[in-house]
């Protein structure tokens, strides 16, 4: 079949997955137009919603990206923790961690290899 | 020919979906209504938690200045075919507040009200027979 | 042996000229005057008292004086202080705490500034708290004569549902 | 033959997993309202509500890239339904069986969630946005577990089937992975895949537990919180539609056995008898991991989720692949 991805243990042709999803997009599409389109355009309806309180400003209303992994840091403290703290940021540190490491696989490729 | 307006509010009776702008006695009452005893899910009728999704706009228990201003933001901003319904006698006629110099005396004045249910709190078999009388006399709605 | 509400009672008179009473066990009440409330307040903070419990008004009409109270609460010795000051009527001006009890301080001011009128110096943002655009006098002055005001401004005499409110 | 497969089967899939979905979601509401001694809607409701949201106006948010806004529910629905062409329903091969197998289906999966995500950042409001952050993180912790599935059944196929495509599904609903496992290590092994894949089907269909991303209490209906009208009609169809896939994809895994043989009936008697017994498994399913879970459990916090799959659930699964591993090898 052309232009199916096949490798030994799976196969996966990308264009009649876009031909299904044209076809399903369409049939979506018309269901869509089934719909009311209408709204009273820039009247107060197209405020955000905030619970009723006006907007203040639009930068008040971002919500920084920085607090989004908060929830996986949070479950992953204990792994995280150690990972920053060994952040040192001086240099001499993380030579000494190259080095280390460098010498561990040295050792397992020597002594794998012979 | 019944009117378009007609037509979607008689669509909009079988799935009745409720934004609740409940202060004071509002929410009390609310518990009864969505509990097991009165369960207003029997009806289709769902608490939504944004007014984008509802049709109905429950006003209970009385309106300060501050939290007028608020709810008209809030009814501004439902999708079109909504109504709204107020609760209690505070919002008819300021009900045990009539004399208090911060709370708003009759809702009307201020939101386009379509139904009062009497009553304080009202009960809630009153808060289904008036969504059920809305959208029966849905031909005589302006 | 004396107290430890006596023990503390001497300890702030020695320090200010204040006219202290024990109301009863851990309840003290000082009363001072306008001009050393805020040194009194930092020295109180200094003793422990670190929670503003209340700030509350009392509106002498007959003095012409308003009685501010500032209710604090200390949770090592658990001794509430009620600092007392009288402060004139007509322009009521007095320093805020803002600075001692930063927003725990704020909301209690910016509400005794709404419904007395009372002018906190010092607070940055005195912007009404529940009566938003309120245009009447401040409500909780004794002679406010609310129920004048609510007729006047609500009901209208001709309209006949609201007639009976007027007779 | 090329009609018949590419065009009348999706739209004939759409259609069957949007009228079977709303149907499910009736039930799920009536059991969950009977499990709180209420009465609980009818069974139609969910179509009412549609038929209601098709009516509502369709508000476009100021602050919202209106093109983007429109097009996530429409990506959203119209992905979900073509996953389904890839899942052995009811004992028939999949629609797309030679052109898709298991990785496809556990990609395609990634992108309703991707729909919501965009969805939610482009409507503007800050609600929106957090329910975004959220769905992401959970995207992130639920897929693991999944992928860890996936891999062990195929490996499972391919050690002991070693002509056969490791990873069509087709190959693994005709050899049902219970029979491929020779000792109780296996079966155990089995058993710890199946409970994590039911513990991830609520967090896919973003149910009570794990309904962080469009929390109505306390993000005001999170990524769907500036949705109304016909959009949100387009989301509710989409969770509509999942409730048949998830399950389906878990059936086509675990519980791949037709009962239609024991009946010798003509073909046509079997394979309604078939589709049937689809369904019943598949409410059962849904009954277990769905409602039972929505009714009993309350929201967790977006660290207790990621503590849930991306720890707890990953270790199970790891624990499960490595008893099949041992299993095999004894």
């Amino acid at each position: 079949m052309i232009g199916s991805l096949l490798s030994n243990a799976g196969v996966w042709m990308p264009l009649a997955w876009l031909f299904v999803l044209v076809v399903t997009w369409a049939i979506v599409y018309y269901i869509r137009s089934r719909g009311e389109a209408r709204y009273h355009k820039d009247t107060e309806q197209v405020r955000p919603f905030l619970a009723g309180h006006p907007e203040t400003s639009k930068a008040a209303m971002h919500v920084r990206a920085s607090n989004e992994y908060w929830g996986f840091m949070e479950a992953l403290k204990g792994y995280y923790h150690p990972l920053i703290k060994g952040h040192t940021g001086n240099l001499n540190d993380y030579i000494c961690w190259f080095i280390c490491i460098l010498a561990i696989v040295l050792v397992l490729v020597i002594s794998v290899g012979v | 020919m019944p009117s378009e307006k007609a037509i979607k509010m008689n669509r909009i009776i079988k799935a009745i979906w409720v934004f609740n702008w409940f202060n004071s006695c509002g929410f009390t009452e609310l518990i009864p209504v969505v509990g097991s005893r009165w369960d207003m899910e029997r009806f289709g009728m769902i608490i939504t938690p944004t007014p984008r999704h509802a049709d109905v706009l429950f006003i209970a228990g009385y309106q300060t200045w501050k939290s007028l201003e608020r709810a008209k933001r809030v009814y501004e901003q439902m999708a079109e075919p909504r109504v709204v319904l107020g609760l209690g006698a505070c919002t008819m006629s300021g009900g045990m507040y009539w004399d208090s110099y911060n709370t708003v005396k009759r809702l009307s004045d201020y939101l386009p009200v379509t139904m009062y249910i009497p009553g304080c709190p009202p009960r809630p078999e009153a808060v289904f027979e008036a969504c059920v009388k809305i959208f029966q006399h849905v031909k005589e709605l302006k | 042996m004396a107290s430890k509400e006596e023990v503390f009672l001497e300890k702030v008179s020695s320090k200010f000229e204040v006219e202290g009473k024990i109301q009863r066990e851990r309840r003290i009440w000082l009363s001072t005057d306008k001009v050393n409330l805020i040194p009194l307040c930092t020295w109180l903070k200094g003793e422990g008292f670190i929670h503003l419990s209340a700030l509350s008004v009392t509106d002498w009409l007959e003095e012409g004086k308003y009685e501010v109270t500032y209710h604090l609460w200390s949770y090592e010795d658990r001794i509430l202080v009620t600092v007392k000051t009288k402060i004139d009527r007509e322009n009521p001006v007095i320093d805020s705490v803002v600075s001692l009890w930063d927003a725990n301080a704020q909301a209690h001011e910016r509400e005794m500034h709404e419904l007395f009128g009372i002018k906190f110096e010092g607070n940055p943002n005195l912007t009404p708290l529940f009566l938003e655009n309120w245009e009447g006098p401040p409500p909780f002055r004794k002679d406010f004569n609310w129920r004048e005001y609510v007729k006047e401004k609500y009901y209208h005499k001709d309209d006949d549902t609201e007639r009976v409110y007027y007779d | 033959m090329f009609i018949l497969r590419f065009v009348v089967a999706p739209i004939i899939a759409i259609l069957g997993a949007i009228f079977v979905g709303l149907i499910i979601m009736g039930i799920d509401r009536i059991l969950a309202a009977r499990m709180q001694s209420r009465v609980g809607p009818p069974l139609r409701q969910p179509f009412w509500d549609v038929k209601k949201l098709m009516i509502k106006e369709n508000i476009i948010p100021e602050n919202a890239i209106s093109w983007l806004f429109n097009a996530a529910p429409v990506i959203c629905l119209a992905v979900v339904s073509t996953i389904l062409l890839y899942l052995p329903l009811a004992g028939f091969s999949p629609i797309l069986a030679a052109h898709g197998d298991l990785i496809v289906v556990v990609y395609l999966l990634i992108l309703p969630a991707l729909a919501k995500v965009i969805g939610g950042f482009a409507s503007g409001s800050p609600f929106a946005s957090v329910g975004a952050q959220r769905e992401m993180v959970m995207m992130m912790s639920y897929e693991f577990p999944l992928a860890i599935i996936a891999v062990s059944v195929a490996w499972l196929l391919s050690k002991v089937h070693p002509s056969l495509d490791a990873f069509s599904l087709q190959a693994i609903a005709t050899h049902p992975v219970w029979g491929l496992v020779k000792g109780p290590l296996g079966i155990v092994g089995l058993i710890l895949l199946l409970v994590s894949l039911l513990v991830v089907t609520p967090g896919e269909l973003s149910v009570i537990p794990f309904d962080l991303p469009d929390a109505p209490t306390e993000i005001v209906g999170g990524v769907l919180a500036e949705y109304s009208g016909r959009n949100y009609a387009l989301f509710y169809l989409a969770s509509a539609v999942k409730l048949v896939v998830l399950p389906s994809l878990l059936i086509a895994i675990f519980f791949p056995y037709g009962i239609s043989g024991l009946f010798n009936v003509g073909a046509a008697a079997a394979g309604v008898i078939d589709v049937v017994f689809f369904l019943v498994k598949l409410f059962v399913i849904l009954f277990f991991s769905v409602t039972c879970v929505h009714v009993l459990a309350a929201r967790l916090k977006i660290d207790q989720l990621v503590n849930t799959y991306f720890m707890a659930m990953t270790a199970v699964s790891l624990v499960g692949l490595v008893l099949i591993v041992l299993d095999a090898a004894i």
